[in-house]
């Protein structure tokens, strides 16, 4: 039977960063990007667990940082969140397309 | 205070000074400044007089002998000294004279800055002005290739405000192009700059650390040690183990061999502001843009520098390249020659032309220079000086007409030798120089690097071909100038000049000296110039053809 | 070593030394604290404000000094017993990176006073802000664990943003920040990811074992290159992101258009010399974990990747500069360039390896503080500029040698200076890298500095039309009205890059003396950290 | 007189016309109008007539030895070194030189003179500013120049004056500025004068290279010595043409002389040159100046090889042909005196290209004389016709001017070479004639030896080398040549001869300058193509017609112009000169400097090449050419004139008709044989072409490189959209600027403002980074299976 190993947790892992970068790359809503950059974030974390996991003798190191990480992304998410709005405020939409004001 | 300093930075004091001077009084400050800087860097005569005798304590008995020396350190760590080092030999000192002389007299026709079409900010222009003063004499001093290079930049920036600000209608244009070319040069002379010291430092690393010094000894007559890379321009010259080293063929820079590929980073530097072709273009426009004054310190000063940079550093450090490039530059030489006479005949406009023939002139330098031989090092040195006298007296003739016609177009020009007889006659004197009448200073010069070229001969055979194009040049001069002259002074009095006044006294004042320099340089070459400079010339020579014969 | 095995975690550690060590930090948290207490007690107007940060910042200041003076013997390693193994560091480095960034925030903070204060309603925000990234940016200089890297960083990002945004009613502004934020963020999680494979493959989050085991697993092993090199690559991404190296370079032009004129003074200087002295100190660690032997064929590869890097974000940086109408976002891409410059020194110490080689980190040092001058006083002016006139544009420029020469002046000093040409600081600074890369004696160093080279002459063009307007233009308008403290202060800028021209010897040697110290502290604290851990990973 | 008298005094003599020029300059416009014309008179030139009368005395006093010691020991002083070869500057103090000063002299004072009376009646006034003053200080300047020119002992120097003198000619052809064609001819004689000067710089060079030394006579020495050794020049094998360099060199300093002597294809100026007020052609254009062509090439002789010479007799010969031809036609006065002092040129120049050295020289000091004279008198004529110079105008104007036409027709007589060739008369052993009779038959006779009986006198050299290297202590078959001279003599001629002959073979023993191997390399000199000398002697019959006619046309006949007639009126102040000369015409020139001239050969030229003494001397060949040539070149005045007054006698009318049968030649000859119409598409049009090509490379050309150069990089950023702009540039600096802005535009192409694109391409491009590192960084590893494995528990 199947077991589980390192190597499944490594490339859900791969997964997810994909599907954060792509999230974030096609997108248009400011809201939709922050959930992809969750999802990058997220990928970090089952990398950290797993590779604790499956450690011989194991270790903490990288369970610790998942928490400092998820609080990252929660300072983060606020910031952003109250970014967006200011957003919302002077262009009326969260679409990041209509943010073109500043190029070239 | 030792003299050098005291000759480089009284124009920028005086500058300084003009900045709080009420406005009135900027030009007599000006003035006086460099007046005074002529007079302190004539105090440097009496230690080049001597004749023959006196040669040997004068200029020394190898390439290296220097006068009036300063040096202080400036930037030090382990293995790295950048000094504050000046001093001159016979390189150096004719072309500070000629600084300092040409600078005062277009200073002095600075004097109408009032009647200018742009006469704002006084102030400014003569405080750059005296700057560039100040940047120019330091190149001719400096021996140390760090302060050597800072003095090349320094005079960048000034004299592009001086053409910017002050300059003709196309003005800002100008003076990018004289920017973004001299740049362009110095920017390699840095690549040079870096890997020169190096590689002198890996020279030295190999034979052991610590080596002789070529040409410094302590009081006690030992030669100083030299431990690590140095930016000394003369220890460079004169060091066996880095020539030796610069020279080998082991020696790689990004694959290709250390001595050319230097020589050709320095030389596009100073080929740039020679100017030869190719990278001539920025000359002409410069030229013209430029107000009368700095066409005059661009023609008589600036343009030195360049043939002052090969004399200094290309060859004596890079004999080899010199013996690489040789028919490359020699070509460069000629064609500039000829191409920049053959524009100077196609150009309507009077200050191009003058500008054209510049390039011309200069390329007499290059060809003199890149055969190596006596005659032709004397020859470009010569060539240089007589240039720096002859081009400023014709931009200045040029001036002088343009303020009155306020126009340079050459064919609506004629007869002003019945107009204006005294200007006719400078003129006369000053275009011949040029032409390289015999009798005056530019014939001098065309001479010796013609019989130098040939000269060469029994080493390139490719000489005498370049010789006798470059004697078809003296046609074309003749050609250009005579139908110039014609053009502009000869044929019958137009209507819309006659009312022009004959030259001021001013004007008068400020072509003399030089028309006067002009006949003393083709009649006396010896005691005008060539004794303040052969001795070290013929040393410096001497010197690269040993290196590169001990390395054939 | 797992936690476990340690029984007494306090043992041999001198808390007090260690607080005092750090204190600089403490320092700059207690002032956003009384920040955030003042308005209660004396209202939110910006001079009560000012005079708690100015106090802070002087004080930080001082105690800056105090550390370096004592670090300056041996490094410091935070809440741990011997030189190492501790999250925080204090040591020449980043004691003096702290200094710097004090005289910076002084500078910047003069500038907003000079300016926006009049008109600040939101000075308690701005302030915590702006010491909360200036607490972020010296926490990055002062850790060699990953972790804590990865904090360093937010927090200092985290104020950046809302900081870039911070005019509520400021479209640009608001644009600004949003990209700024989704940038980073990306970044920050790509950093994070590549963290966790590095994490996974040696065990551990401090640079000084990763270093350890690149260097005896190298990139030849086979084993887990591929993870190992992703892993260092996505981290080094993160680190390119403060130093808006390319391709992480696409923020940093918004972003500082956006922003208001003191805020991108601060991250066009603080935060890229924060990313680079961090660069630094992973590099250093990683040149000092690795044999002689070993170092050419592991590190040449990353110089090569971080040199090629440096020298088309310089490149990209002054070929974008050019026909930019807007000063601001002009001076951006001449930061981004001048990134690039300091990250060539940066390629210079990964390469030499050989430890003592200290001219890479002696140039980045100078070049961070004259770097610091020249953009204080190039942003300044265009400050100034921006407050009489409500432009950035460059004919905004126009004609403001006669309408206000004592901008104009300085202005050019600080462009000349930018575009590295004597008599000018600038000049040193490119000078001393020039030297470092010179000093490698190999191809690397030779093409860099002629990419160096070339890019002075590739930007000297688009400095020079602002230099154009100032001085060519004819422009009616009336004189500039410039605060007379402002004025002040850009000419001292100008000053003292006339001065570090000409006296550019103390500077030098000083800068020397840190990087040496640097060097010799990094070499001795990983070698005698990692040994147990070589041991047992080996096995 | 002592070693260094004779410097001191010609030194003086050269730098007082100096110093009258500066005083001109300086005080020229205070003096005013006859003053300042004096003190060039005084200063200018009388001083040192007096002073050449002085030195020319002194030097008839000295013996044979006494002149060669002087000349051997004349200052030499050092004035530059050129590298590390010294230029001297010094005094070339021969027989030659002493000559030559006092015939510049005389005639220039004589010219300053009338140019009083001319300049009185011409204004000199242009736009109400006279440049009377500036006239006489271009005089002075051109006497110092000549003067230098002469004595200069040293290439270089000679090369200096030879340009100053140009310089002179210059401004004083554009005397008229304010006349177009006066400065389009005074350019055309500089410019052509440069393009001869070029050749003179290349023969310099030559010079300096091989022969090390730029003093005449060392340069001698040292060539002699290279010839006998084969070193040097004559050792390398680079022949151009098949001249060897030797020749180069020779063909290169005579070019100098084909500018300066207006030869054949350089002569287009000259005729122009009469744009100049008359006493100038007199002077420059046609006693002094052009000479100095002949006079260098006298100078250089010793370093000329046979093939050099055989190209100098070629140009000489086509030269006095085509230009007489030329002369037949015209109907200005002074351009017919032009044409004719061309084709006498020409006679100097074919004769010293024949090797009649002396005869060369002797001819230049007479034609000297009677040309400076006939153009003063065309002067008198155009200056007494009001400024009439068309000849068919004149006529009959003897009973107005009998002094000018009296002297005129003396100058006639004496270019037509007219004498008595009847063996009988003589006066004290002397022929009767004029001065063009015995130079003229002098130059024919050696070219008939040269043509016809060269060889003879080739294979008699080799026996003569034998006889002479036991006859005499000098074993050089130069000194034996002129041994073997001087036995003929003695064998077959009347004893007078004998001491000259004698004193010739002592000059040739102790001659210096190594002459021996300078004979030698004459021993393959080839013979003179027979065609030269039947040109020679027909231009000689030409001659006497063409001045004939120009006499005749001017002064017989009836009045064609009746206001020019009534005007026509003649100034003691000017006629004066034109006596003085004509007696200078009849007798210094033969019984003063004949001698002179044949004292300086044996030193100047190493006999070997004086074949041709005068018709009295010499070797037996040219005696015998003597007697018959005489008869040919004596009768040949005869002929001319009658033909001419026989076309002229009465009116133009026989003229008109013999134009008409000859439609064709005349049309050619009228034209010139359209050189200058050649020329100026040629040259001038092709020059100016190429400039206008170099100057629209210069604007142009760089500009299509950054077009390119931008083109590509717009291809590179095809999207980035920026349009290239054209306006404003020239010049490679726009170039980079726009280049770098396209680049630019590419740069900035990514700054879309759309944060997903900015992530879209960050990512894009880190991914190919990672794939590069994998690729190149290190060997790609099996990834993270293997790190699962050796992870796992």
């Amino acid at each position: 039977m199947l077991s589980i190993g390192l190597t499944h947790y490594l490339v859900v892992a791969a997964v997810l960063l994909c599907t954060g970068l792509f999230t974030i790359m096609t997108k248009r809503n400011a809201i939709g990007i922050l959930i992809g950059v969750e999802l990058l974030l997220n990928a970090a974390n089952v990398n950290l667990v797993a590779f604790d996991r499956f450690r011989e003798g194991g270790l903490f190191d990288g369970q610790i940082m998942a928490l400092f990480i998820i609080v990252l992304a929660a300072a983060e998410a606020a910031i952003a969140v109250g970014i967006c709005i200011n957003v919302y405020k002077n262009l009326a939409t969260v679409d990041v397309d209509s943010a073109r004001q500043l190029q070239g | 205070m030792d003299l050098l300093t005291l000759i480089v930075f009284l124009p920028a004091l005086g500058g300084l000074l003009c900045l709080f001077v009420p406005r009135a009084q900027v030009r007599v400050v000006a003035v006086l400044a460099s007046l005074a800087t002529l007079l302190v860097s004539l105090l440097l005569f009496p230690t080049f007089l001597g004749g023959a005798e006196a040669a040997e304590s004068i200029f020394g008995t190898s390439y290296g002998k220097l006068q009036h020396v300063i040096r202080l350190p400036w930037i030090t760590g382990e293995g790295f000294e950048i000094e504050y080092f000046l001093g001159i030999d016979g390189l150096g000192f004719p072309l500070i004279i000629l600084t300092t002389l040409v600078s005062f007299l277009s200073c002095l026709a600075s004097w109408n800055f009032d009647t200018w079409k742009i006469n704002k900010g006084i102030r400014g222009y003569f405080f750059l002005f005296l700057l560039l003063e100040t940047g120019m004499l330091g190149v001719f001093v400096s021996l140390d290739f760090f302060l050597f290079y800072i003095f090349w930049e320094v005079m960048l920036l000034p004299m592009y405000f001086l053409i910017g600000v002050w300059g003709g209608p196309r003005k800002e244009y100008a003076a990018i192009k004289f920017f973004l070319f001299t740049l362009a040069g110095s920017v390699l002379m840095l690549v040079a700059l870096v890997a020169m010291y190096f590689y002198g430092g890996a020279a030295i690393e190999a034979a052991g650390g610590s080596v002789p010094s070529g040409y410094r000894v302590t009081d006690s007559g030992a030669p100083v040690a030299i431990t690590h890379g140095t930016f000394d321009l003369i220890e460079l010259a004169t060091n066996d183990v880095i020539q030796k080293y610069f020279s080998a063929k082991a020696t790689l820079f990004l694959g290709m061999r250390f001595a050319p590929i230097m020589f050709m980073f320095l030389f596009i530097g100073f080929a740039i502001k020679l100017p030869s072709v190719p990278f001539h273009t920025w000359l002409p426009d410069a030229h013209v843009e430029a107000p009368t004054p700095i066409s005059m310190i661009l023609a008589g000063v600036l343009l030195k520098m360049g043939g002052y940079g090969f004399l200094r550093l290309c060859y004596p450090i890079f004999p080899l390249g010199g013996e690489y490039w040789a028919f490359l530059l020699a070509t460069v030489g000629v064609v500039s020659i000829l191409y920049g006479a053959l524009c100077a005949m196609a150009q309507t406009d009077f200050k191009k032309l003058v500008a054209y023939s510049s390039v011309s002139h200069m390329g007499y330098v290059l060809l003199g220079i890149a055969v190596m031989t006596p005659a032709g090092f004397q020859g470009a040195m010569f060539q240089m000086i007589a240039h720096g006298i002859s081009s400023p007296m014709c931009f200045f003739l040029v001036g002088v007409i343009y303020d009155r016609a306020h126009h340079r177009e050459i064919n609506r020009f004629g007869g002003l030798w019945l107009t204006m007889p005294k200007y006719g006659t400078m003129a006369t004197i000053g275009f011949f120089a040029s032409l390289g009448l015999p009798g005056l200073c530019g014939f001098i010069g065309e001479v010796w690097v013609l019989l130098g070229t040939f000269d060469a001969g029994s080493k390139y055979t490719w000489a005498y071909p370049m010789a006798i194009l470059a004697a078809a040049g003296v046609i074309l001069t003749a050609g250009y100038i005579l139908w110039l002259i014609r053009r502009v002074y000869l044929g019958n009095e137009r209507e819309e000049y006659r009312g022009f006044p004959d030259a001021s006294g001013r004007e008068i004042f400020i072509l003399v000296p030089m028309a006067i320099l002009c006949i003393a340089l083709g009649v006396l070459p010896m005691q005008t110039v060539f004794n303040f400079t052969n001795g070290t010339l013929d040393l410096l020579l001497a010197g690269v053809t040993d290196t590169i014969n001990a390395m054939i | 070593m797992s936690f476990l095995a340690q029984t007494d975690p306090w043992a041999g550690i001198d808390v007090g030394e260690q607080l005092f060590a750090f204190s600089p930090m403490i320092a700059l948290i207690c002032t956003m604290l009384a920040v955030v207490t003042c308005p209660l007690l004396f209202g939110r107007g910006p001079r009560p404000i000012a005079i708690v940060v100015a106090v802070g910042v002087i004080v930080t200041f001082y105690l800056a000094m105090r550390v370096a003076g004592v670090v300056s013997t041996g490094a410091i390693s935070g809440l741990s017993p011997g030189g190492a193994g501790g999250m925080l560091i204090a040591d020449p480095l980043s004691a003096g990176f702290q200094i710097i960034l004090m005289v910076f925030l002084a500078g910047i903070f003069w500038l907003w006073w000079m300016g926006s204060a009049a008109t600040e309603r939101n000075a308690p925000e701005f302030f915590i802000l702006l010491l909360g990234s200036a607490l972020g940016m010296a926490l990055m200089v002062s850790t060699l664990n990953l972790l804590l890297i990865v904090v360093a960083i937010e927090t200092a990002s985290l104020p950046s943003y809302a900081i870039v945004g911070f005019d509520k009613r400021d479209k640009a502004g608001a644009e600004a920040a949003l990209k700024y934020m989704v940038f980073g963020s990306v970044s920050a999680a790509v950093m994070l990811y590549g963290i966790s494979l590095l994490y996974g493959l040696v065990g551990s989050l401090n640079v000084a074992d990763l270093a350890q085991y690149v260097a005896t697993m190298g990139f030849h092993t086979g084993e887990s290159s591929v993870l190992l090199s992703v892993g260092l690559l996505a981290f080094f991404a993160g680190i390119a992101f403060k130093v808006s190296a390319v391709p992480f370079h696409f923020w940093c032009p918004d972003a500082f258009e956006g922003a208001k004129v003191e805020v991108t003074t601060w991250l066009s200087v603080a935060s890229k010399a924060a990313g680079l002295i961090l660069l630094a100190r992973v590099a250093l660690t990683f040149c000092a974990a690795v044999e002689a032997p070993l170092n050419m064929q592991f590190l040449e590869p990353v110089a090569w990747v971080i040199g090629i890097v440096a020298a088309v974000t310089c490149t990209i940086g002054n070929f974008s500069a050019y026909k930019q109408e807007s000063v601001k976002r002009l001076l951006a891409y001449s930061s981004i360039a001048h990134a690039g410059y300091m990250m060539m020194a940066a390629a210079v110490f990964v390469y030499a390896g050989s430890p003592g080689y200290t001219a890479g980190l002696t140039a980045l040092l100078v070049y961070i503080i004259i770097y610091m001058f020249m953009n204080l006083g190039a942003f300044g002016i265009t400050a100034l500029v921006v407050w009489d006139g409500g432009s950035d544009k460059l004919d905004a420029f126009n004609g403001l040698m006669r309408r206000a020469p004592w901008l104009a002046i300085p202005m050019i000093i600080c462009l000349m200076s930018l575009v590295g040409l004597p008599p000018f600081a600038g000049f040193i600074g490119k000078w001393w890298i020039l030297v470092a890369l010179g000093g490698l004696d190999s191809t690397l160093g030779w093409f860099l500095v002629i990419a160096a080279v070339a890019n002075t002459l590739i930007s000297l063009y688009f400095y020079l039309r602002i230099v154009v307007r100032m001085v060519f233009a004819e422009d009616q308008r009336a004189a500039v009205r410039a605060p007379v403290g402002g004025i002040a202060l850009v000419n001292l800028c100008a000053l003292a890059l006339l001065l570090l021209f000409v006296f550019a010897q103390p500077l030098k040697t000083s800068a020397e003396q840190l990087s040496r110290g640097m060097y010799q502290a990094v070499a001795s604290n990983t070698s005698d950290s990692s040994s147990a851990r070589v041991a047992d990973s080996g096995s | 007189m002592g070693q260094y008298t004779y410097e001191i005094l010609l030194a003086c003599g050269v730098l007082s016309p100096l110093v009258s020029f500066w005083l001109l300059v300086f005080a020229g416009p205070k003096l005013g109008k006859p003053a300042a014309g004096w003190v060039a008179v005084v200063l200018g030139m009388g001083v040192p007539l007096v002073l050449a009368t002085i030195v020319l005395i002194g030097w008839l006093g000295e013996t044979e030895g006494g002149r060669a010691a002087l000349t051997a020991g004349a200052y030499r002083g050092t004035w530059a070194y050129i590298g590390t070869i010294p230029v001297t500057v010094g005094v070339k103090l021969d027989s030659l030189t002493v000559a030559m000063f006092f015939m510049v002299t005389l005639i220039a004072f004589l010219i300053f003179v009338f140019s009083i009376g001319y300049m009185k009646g011409h204004s000199d006034e242009v736009a109400g500013k006279s440049k009377y003053h500036r006239f006489f200080a271009y005089l002075s300047l051109f006497g110092f120049s000549m003067l230098g020119l002469v004595l200069s002992s040293s290439l270089l120097f000679l090369f200096i004056f030879w340009e100053l003198v140009g310089l002179c000619s210059y401004l004083l052809i554009g005397y008229y500025f304010d006349k177009g064609f006066a400065s389009a001819a005074a350019m055309k004689a500089f410019i052509t004068n440069r393009v001869g000067d070029f050749g003179f710089l290349i023969g310099l060079m030559l010079v300096f290279m091989h022969l090390g030394t730029l003093d005449l006579d060392e340069a001698a020495t040292v060539f002699a010595q290279q010839y006998a050794a084969g070193t040097g020049i004559f050792a390398s094998h680079f022949t151009l043409f098949g001249w060897s360099l030797a020749t180069i060199m020779g063909v290169g300093l005579f070019c100098g002389a084909m500018g300066k002597s207006a030869q054949f294809p350089l002569h287009v100026w000259l005729p122009d040159a009469m744009a100049g007020p008359t006493p100038v052609s007199a002077l420059i254009h046609a006693a002094t100046m052009v000479a100095a062509g002949v006079y260098l090439v006298a100078r250089v002789y010793r370093l000329m090889t046979p093939e050099a010479l055989a190209f100098v007799a070629l140009i000489g010969c086509l030269t006095l042909t085509l230009m007489a031809l030329i002369a037949i036609v015209q109907v200005d006065i002074k351009k017919c005196l032009a044409y004719s002092t061309l084709s006498q040129l020409g006679y100097m120049i074919f004769a010293m290209g024949c090797g009649a050295w002396i005869a060369a020289l002797f001819h230049l000091i007479t034609h000297a004389f009677f040309k400076a004279m006939l153009f003063l008198c065309s002067g008198q004529v155009i200056e007494g016709c009001h400024h009439e110079q068309d000849m068919r105008k004149m006529g009959g104007l003897m009973k107005k001017m009998p002094v000018t036409g009296i002297t005129f027709l003396v100058g006639v007589l004496a270019i037509a070479g007219t004498g008595i060739p009847i063996p009988g008369a003589e006066i004290a052993g002397r022929k009767i004639g004029l001065g063009g009779f015995f130079s003229k038959d002098e130059i024919l006779a050696v070219a008939y030896v040269r043509a016809f009986e060269w060889d003879d006198i080739s294979k008699h050299e080799e026996h003569g080398e034998a006889h002479g290297a036991g006859h005499t202590a000098a074993p050089e078959p130069e000194g034996s040549r002129a041994m073997l001279v001087a036995d003929r003599t003695q064998a077959e001629h009347h004893d007078e001869h004998q001491p000259a002959a004698a004193a010739h073979g002592a000059q040739s023993t102790h001659d210096s300058h190594g002459g021996a191997d300078r004979a030698a390399i004459f021993k393959d000199m080839k013979k003179l193509p027979s065609w030269m000398f039947y040109l020679a002697i027909f231009t000689a019959y030409v001659t006497p017609f063409y001045m004939m006619r120009c006499w005749w046309m001017t002064f017989m006949g009836k009045p064609r112009d009746q206001h020019v007639y009534d005007h026509a009126h003649e100034t003691p102040l000017m006629y004066v000169p034109l006596v003085v000369l004509a007696i200078g015409t009849f007798v210094s020139s033969y019984f003063l400097f004949r001698p002179l001239i044949e004292d300086a050969s044996h030193s100047a030229t190493s006999a070997a090449m004086v074949l041709a003494t005068d018709g009295e001397l010499g070797t037996e060949a040219i005696h015998a050419a003597h007697g018959w040539l005489r008869w040919y070149v004596g009768g040949a005045f005869l002929v001319g004139f009658i033909v001419a007054i026989a076309i002229y006698r009465n009116g133009l009318g026989l003229a008109e008709q013999l134009k008409k049968v000859f439609l064709p030649i005349h049309t050619i000859l009228w034209n010139k044989y359209y050189f200058d119409e050649v020329y100026d598409v040629v040259w001038v049009k092709g020059c100016v072409l190429v400039a206008h090509i170099a100057r629209f490379f210069d604007t142009y050309f760089i500009d299509l490189l950054v077009n390119l150069s931008a083109a590509v990089t717009e291809r590179i950023a095809a999207f980035s959209g920026l349009v290239i702009d054209n306006h404003g540039i020239d010049g490679i600096v726009n170039g980079i600027a726009k280049t770098s802005i396209d680049i630019g535009g590419v740069a900035r192409a990514p700054q879309t403002g759309r944060i997903r694109n900015y992530v879209l391409f960050a990512t894009a491009v880190a991914t190919v980074v990672v794939v590069c590192v994998l690729a190149f960084g290190m060997d790609s590893g099996s990834g993270a299976a293997t790190v699962a494995s050796s992870v796992a528990p």
